[in-house]
């Protein structure tokens, strides 16, 4: 289980081949990668990231700890970034490693969506026409609601 | 009375002006806190005024509006979060 | 949407990163590695994959065509390997690039639930004590029929 | 009277022994290609022994055990795929 808060970017390709390192039973990894997207049409210039360090890490430790409580994980990476990122750039990612894709694919998307409730990062949109505060969706409260027993 | 080290993050900071502070307290909830800070002054009432958005930790810890202080000693007051 | 039989290995990141070219409106990418894991403890040698060539490409691109239908996609992938593969090796990829990340994951899902059970291709593997052919899963029919409507 | 490609695979392949055929028959169906194969040889009876588990595809897409033959110019027998 790695988890990492960092302003530097990242290698998918590197943090899913570390997940198979040393394994001869890892059957699937499943993994996620979350892109600055531009909605505006054109407008966006840049996306911002605040955190709240300290508190960050301990919470995507938690989400993973229960991730790894609730499937069968060989192994599991989940990195996000903050600061400054321009349009196109990755904010973040998980895998999740299992011998079974079932495990992988649902672990992911627990962490995924645990991850974008629960864990200190807001997103600040700089426009062309000024900067806004990015909205919580209602939606990502609903999909984390799923997984409650 | 206890002494609180307050922390403030995105529209909540820019609200308030401050990213923290060390606040004198005897509030015995988050809740009372807020309701203090937002009778002293407007920009508290301003960044609080929908209470129904705002999320809290109290030392790095996911909590409620109507959690105890007692013991605390690091608190947070946020939107929810738009991470991912 | 780019569909390819191979018998050469892959670049997941690299395959992931020809998804995000060129655009800046995907949010989020999906993506599946399937490896050659050793359930025998030690006893796995090899892995042969046999195909059906001339069906094979098509059969993945009917899955990939309709994925495309049900999901609002930017743009997906799907590599499958045939021939000798070693423990721990690439098998086969998909990955599915969109603006939200339920699409992605769902059809990610899909794809794979699919091409387990439609796309022709079987697996042998070569122990130290003889050879076996792979038995397919009663719960991977299960899991492409939650697809139906 | 028609003319058949027909192609084996994985374990159905290994038990008839030969990856392809050219076959002339007049069967209907898969099914009466397949009973008049199990009827011909042992090896085809001994593929064929468990029809439960066997599929087919007509000119490379996935068929079932009765449909008709007329027009087919390629069928493909063989045990459910396991690739993935």
């Amino acid at each position: 289980m790695t988890v990492r808060v960092q302003a530097e970017d990242f290698d998918l390709g590197h943090e899913v081949a570390q997940l198979t390192l040393d394994t001869n039973t890892v059957g699937a990894v499943v993994s996620f990668i979350g892109l600055v997207r531009d909605t505006t049409g054109g407008d966006l210039l840049a996306m911002e990231l605040e955190h709240y360090p300290g508190m960050t890490e301990q919470a995507l430790a938690a989400i993973d700890a229960e991730a790894t409580k609730r499937w069968s994980l060989a192994g599991s990476t989940v990195i996000h970034r903050y600061g400054h990122l321009k349009t196109g750039e990755q904010i973040m990612m998980v895998a999740t490693a299992s011998a079974h894709r079932k495990d992988a694919f649902e672990a992911a998307e627990f962490l995924m969506d645990y991850l974008k409730t629960d864990a200190p990062f807001w997103k600040k949109e700089h426009l062309k026409s000024g900067s806004q505060w990015v909205e919580s969706k209602k939606s990502d409260e609903d999909a984390k609601d799923r997984w409650k027993a | 009375m206890k002494q609180l080290e307050v922390l403030y993050f995105a529209w909540v900071r820019e609200r308030i002006g401050i990213p923290k502070e060390q606040i004198t307290t005897d509030a015995a909830t988050v809740s009372d806190l807020i309701a203090e800070l937002s009778a002293r002054e407007e920009r508290y009432a301003l960044a609080f005024q929908d209470m129904a958005v705002v999320k809290v930790a109290i030392d790095q810890t996911l909590s409620t509006l109507d959690a105890p202080l007692e013991g605390a000693r690091e608190i947070a007051i946020f939107p929810p979060m738009t991470g991912g």
